[in-house]
């Protein structure tokens, strides 16, 4: 089977975040306003195949808390969605 | 003959102004700085957009920048036919607010570069390179880790077209091979410049380039083009 | 639960420590001070174990404006005052290395704008455990330490880079003992007019108190993170960060407000944040003005809410200036604070009477005596030799020869160790500021100063490996080496500064390591007349019971006049003489022959006379003066072969060496005697050349002459310069992993 | 109302991810099999404060559009929720 996961990294609560800082004060320079609070972590797109859906999450997460994260400084989530016509 | 009125636009985190002021100096120019909150340029006859880390490259390098206050006084000034420099940092920042087209990704090997490369001067035709030869081969430090040229087919058959592309990556003997591409830039394109011509955004350093105490002297035609141009338009 | 009782054990404090608390403050501390005391007199702040030692270096001389005590130490050359400070930052750097050692450089370089000057050149001298490519540790291990180096390196490319200082030096050496415990200690170097540095000093009572920079959060209070648990349960604890992200950006913006602040002349005091925090930048300054202060934690800006006053005294948020100011000035110091950006604001003022006084909304926090922080223990731990040191020096190394000699000497040119480090320096931007006369690859940098007659040549350097087998010997080396590096490119050394990395200072053979390196480093710094301005002491590097090596690492600084022209290492004329200053012995021992080659750790290290190190020194700083030599190159890890085959590569030109009758080809070729120099010049020059070295009483021979396109040496080696150059430059990427 | 918006930037599909594809290599090094692709891009967490939703998401496009994402290189979407307790 095919799966679309999407995995979201972003940096912890507690640890600082100067860049969505900077881009917080930035915003309401340029005009726009309402902005309380801005973070920044990344997005990760993935195709991958696996036999089932539940051997899909494990990879998923394996690979995010040894290699795709680091979990001193950031904590993920993601999504995962079966590809049409590839069961 | 007065001397050519250098002005170098400081971002906080800017980083090269001080060694651009230097280099335009010590050729004989009068350089100063001009801090990004303030509007008024005039008595320059040119701008420099220097490289460094303007707003800590948060985001996208130069996208904060770009919005500063000094930019509408820059977008002025080029409009009248000022001519403007826009190295590393200040490339990125002139791409981001649209003076000049596409954009600088990421460096393909994923690292940051500091060496020195060569390029080829892609025309003459221009305030920025009317003192060197066509196909001249200059030896120029990069230091970036955003200097991978894109832009659009069409924007590049546009710059091909009009003559626009400035300098690209080549090999000491003047060859654009993959190899002498240290980035990934689209069409080993290192340099480009704006549709009225009086806009240039490049990735080297030509100010690294230019007192031989502290590398070569290739850099210098840069400068000494632009101090040129900017001499006749101030005989005018 | 922890009982208050045993809150001080948990925290790190003797009972003694805490008796001795009590009666400083003539009641039991609160939780807040205890706090604060655990942090300071904790080994890190206190220095408590290494004092008594540290106090035995001179750190006296014409040329040391400031030594060691301030945040960092100064040397005058010309009209300018130069500012340097060698620190560590292994630990963090182990858990999470790209912000570890981006941390690092942002640290030191506040300990050095903290005297008022502009940083202007930075140094990484970094250890790490084998890559794969050596196969000395098991494959999971290699790649972890590879992650290591990847991850360090990225960081301090984008620390450095960002806050536009140029690093321009370092050492990257590999050792089994590095895997559990890297070293990565950062050099930052400075500069200021003479009239202008400043002191971490709070004079006048009734100044203003400035906090500036980024705001506070619970970063770096792990340690004292059970006086939490104490009072509000356990699940509090994950709150605090254990790792903290660098900021280089507001470290640009704070380097320039910090300077402008300077140049406008309103500055009075100023210190930096680093380890404790506020409690130590607070009661430092105060204690060393003879004041006290008051501090409102209330008006301290904070990342997160909900913190603990306690957690705003010792948190160690990254990118914070104290500065104190004149009541007057308070305004200007704010705007111009503001117009670099910077969050700033009044934390308080400096009172007289020498209390620290610490409220929070009104209620009071803590009251202690301001000097009492950093008057803390001082032992004197029991040292011993450990009992393997006898059986390391009696290893025998390189009896017989290898089999074949060139290809020895490329294996040495694409280990680790030694092959080229451009993979590293390449990330870093080593050009800005347009100072770097003499870039990353030369035996030191060579910086030019703003509008000064005088330039300075800085190198790093600490052999590990030698302070293992003789920790008095090794680090001496250390200081030798640094010496002659910087000799190596004109300039005449006038001082150093020092990172002391060693185990736990609780086992008496750590304790001893220690001790004899400070005996010998001491001992080298006074022979060569290069005194120490101050230094930086990392105990505690250990993993599951095991310590490094003993790596004093040694900064030095050289000043030359602009006039003289530093030669090239590599070699220049077709034709030239090459010779070597100084003399080879069999000195194969704890080299890296030894290591690499024989896989052999011990042996004797190489005898070093410092007299003749001196001489040697002084001899080719003369040589260049007079424009005399074509190249030169200090002659150290793997030897004359290691070396003349540098200059050739630096050179892209090839070198035939003369066959030695003394010494059997391997140990003439590899062995490490210290104290030498392989230098290159014209025929036409030769008897100058030799009449000055033995005018000087050194000792100089011809060992060939450069040409052709091969390395040749008697019958046995010939290799060609392609070979040599591929293997040298492109060993260690592709040891990173990267094939190029 | 208080919104919470999580932002996707991604860089556009033509456009090769040197990032991404580097991950992609990695992961069978490591062990991790299936992956057919993986692609790299932002993911910026929002809290903002808004009349109304409509005037939410045209804070929001606009921002985006001019600002956090260059549309030369990168395409974005977003999702939107009202925070709880807030209306
Ligand atoms: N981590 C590093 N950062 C910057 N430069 C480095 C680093 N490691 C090595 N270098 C450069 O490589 C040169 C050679 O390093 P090394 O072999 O340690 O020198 P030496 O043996 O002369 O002390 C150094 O002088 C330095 O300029
Ligand atoms: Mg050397």
């Amino acid at each position: 089977m095919k799966f679309e996961v999407a995995i979201d990294v972003m940096p912890r609560r507690e640890i600082s975040d100067p860049q969505g800082q900077t881009i917080e004060r930035a915003l309401p320079t340029l005009g726009f306003d309402g902005f309380e609070s801005v973070r920044v972590g990344k997005r990760i797109a993935v195709v991958m195949e696996a036999e089932t859906e539940a051997q899909a999450r494990d990879i998923i997460e394996q690979a995010c808390q040894r290699f795709l994260t680091n979990p001193q400084i950031e904590h993920f989530s993601y999504s995962l969605t079966v590809m049409q016509g590839t069961t | 003959m007065t001397k050519p009125q250098v002005g170098v636009v400081v971002f906080p985190g800017s980083n090269c102004e001080q060694d651009v002021v230097h280099a335009f100096r010590y050729l004989g120019a009068e350089a100063r700085y001009i801090w990004h909150h303030e509007t008024d340029v005039s008595g320059f006859d040119v701008l420099v957009l220097p490289g460094g880390f303007a707003y800590g490259d948060y985001l996208r390098t130069g996208a904060i920048a770009a919005f500063s206050p000094i930019m509408d006084s820059v977008r002025a000034f080029a409009h009248e036919g000022g001519p403007v420099i826009g190295i590393c940092n200040g490339f990125q920042i002139l791409c981001e607010a649209g003076l000049l087209p596409g954009a600088l990704r990421r460096n393909t090997g994923l690292k940051f570069r500091c060496i020195p490369v060569q390029v080829r001067v892609e025309t003459t035709a221009s305030p920025f390179t009317s003192s060197a030869g066509e196909g001249q081969v200059l030896e120029i430090p990069i230091n970036h880790f955003e200097g991978n040229y894109f832009c659009d087919d069409e924007t590049l058959s546009v710059l091909e077209r009009d003559n626009r592309i400035a300098f690209r990556y080549c090999s000491p003997d003047g060859e654009t091979t993959a190899e002498a591409n240290p980035n990934g830039a689209l069409a080993n394109i290192a340099g480009i410049i704006s549709e009225a011509g009086n806009v240039l955004g490049m990735m080297p350093h030509p100010e690294r380039a230019i007192d031989p105490e502290v590398g070569g002297t290739d850099g210098e035609v840069i400068f000494r083009s632009v101090m040129a141009a900017s001499s006749l338009v101030t005989q005018g | 639960m922890s009982t208050p009782e045993d809150l001080h054990r948990q925290l790190g404090l003797t009972d003694e420590e805490y008796e001795r608390i009590e009666g400083i403050l003539e009641r039991e501390p609160n939780r807040a001070e205890l706090a604060m005391f655990s942090v300071m007199w904790s080994e890190h702040c206190s220095y408590k174990s290494s004092r008594i030692h540290l106090k035995t270096l001179p750190s006296e001389g014409p040329d040391i404006l400031v030594g060691p005590g301030e945040g960092a130490g100064i040397v005058k050359v010309g009209d300018l005052a130069v500012a340097l400070r060698l620190e560590s930052h292994n630990h963090p750097s182990f858990v999470e290395p790209f912000q570890g050692a981006a941390t690092g450089i942002g640290g030191v370089v506040r300990d050095v704008l903290s005297v008022g000057a502009r940083p202007i050149a930075l140094f990484d001298p970094l250890r790490f455990g084998p890559l794969p490519v050596e196969g000395r540790v098991p494959q999971t291990v290699g790649e972890r330490n590879r992650f290591l180096v990847e991850g360090v390196v990225s960081g301090i490319s984008s620390y450095g880079n960002c806050i536009g200082v140029p690093t321009v030096g370092g050492e990257v050496k590999f050792e089994d003992c590095y895997s559990g415990n890297p070293l990565v200690n950062v050099m930052c170097i400075g500069v200021a007019p003479v009239e202008r540095i400043h002191h971490a000093r709070a004079d006048g009572p009734g100044n203003k108190v400035l906090l500036l920079g980024s705001k506070t959060g619970r970063d770096g209070i792990g340690g004292v993170s059970v006086l939490a648990s104490a009072s509000f349960g356990d699940d509090d604890a994950d709150k605090r960060p254990s790792v903290q992200v660098g900021d280089p950006f507001t470290e640009k913006l704070l380097i320039e407000a910090c300077l402008e602040l300077m140049e406008a002349g309103l500055v009075v005091g100023i210190q930096d944040l680093g380890g404790a925090g506020l409690s130590c930048a607070t009661s430092e300054s105060a204690a060393n003005a003879g004041n006290g202060m008051k501090v409102n934690l209330e008006a301290v800006p904070r990342r997160e809410q909900g913190m603990e006053p306690f957690e705003v005294l010792i948190s160690e948020s990254q990118e914070r200036m104290l500065v104190i100011v004149e009541e007057k000035d308070a305004e200007r110091a704010l705007s111009i604070c503001d117009k670099w950006g910077l969050a700033a604001s009044v934390i308080g003022e400096v009172a007289a009477g020498g209390r620290l006084e610490v409220t929070d909304n009104g209620s009071i926090i803590a009251d202690v005596p301001a000097a009492s922080l950093g008057d803390g223990p001082i032992y004197d731990r029991p040292i011993q030799a450990p009992h393997w040191i006898e059986d390391l020096a009696r290893q025998e190394v390189g009896a017989s020869p290898p089999d074949d000699l060139g290809k020895t000497l490329l294996e040495l040119l694409a280990a680790p160790n030694i092959a080229s480090k451009s993979w590293v320096w390449e990330q870093f931007d080593h050009q800005v500021m347009l100072g770097t006369v003499v870039t990353p690859g030369h035996d030191a940098a060579v910086i030019r100063l703003p509008s000064s007659s005088e330039r300075i040549a800085v190198s790093t350097d600490g052999n590990g490996r030698y302070c293992y087998l003789d920790p008095f010997l090794g680090a001496q080396h250390a200081v030798a080496e640094a010496y002659r590096n910087v000799s190596a490119v004109g300039a005449r050394p006038i001082a150093i500064t020092n990172c002391l990395n060693f185990g736990n200072p609780e086992r008496p053979e750590v304790m001893w390591q220690f001790a004899e390196s400070v005996r010998g480093m001491g001992e080298a710094c006074m022979a060569l007349g290069t005194p120490v301005t101050g230094g930086n002491v990392s105990f505690y590097n250990e993993t599951s019971g095991s310590a490094i090596y003993p790596t004093p690492v040694v900064g030095m600084v050289g000043v030359m006049p602009r006039d003289v022209i530093p030669p090239p290492i590599g070699f220049q004329n077709e034709g030239d003489v090459i010779a070597l200053v100084g003399m080879t012995s069999d000195d194969l021992g704890g080299g890296e022959y030894a290591r690499t080659i024989l896989g052999k750790i011990g042996g004797r290290v190489p005898r070093l006379d410092l007299g003749t190190e001196a001489t040697n020194g002084t001899v080719v700083r003369r040589l260049i003066e007079l424009g005399l030599v074509s190249s030169t190159h200090d002659c150290s890890e793997g030897g004359i072969g290691v070396t003349v085959a540098e200059s050739c590569i630096a050179g892209g030109i090839g070198a035939s060496l003369e066959l030695d009758d003394e010494l059997a080809p391997h140990v003439w070729l590899f062995s490490e005697s210290p104290s030498r120099y392989v230098i290159s010049y014209p025929e036409s020059r030769s008897d100058e050349v030799i009449e000055l070295v033995a005018g000087s009483n050194g000792h100089i021979a011809r060992i060939g002459a450069v040409g052709g396109n091969e390395l040749i040496w008697g019958p046995e080696i010939r290799l060609d310069l392609e070979t040599l150059t591929a293997t040298y430059k492109r060993s260690f990427a592709e040891a990173m992993g990267y094939a190029r």
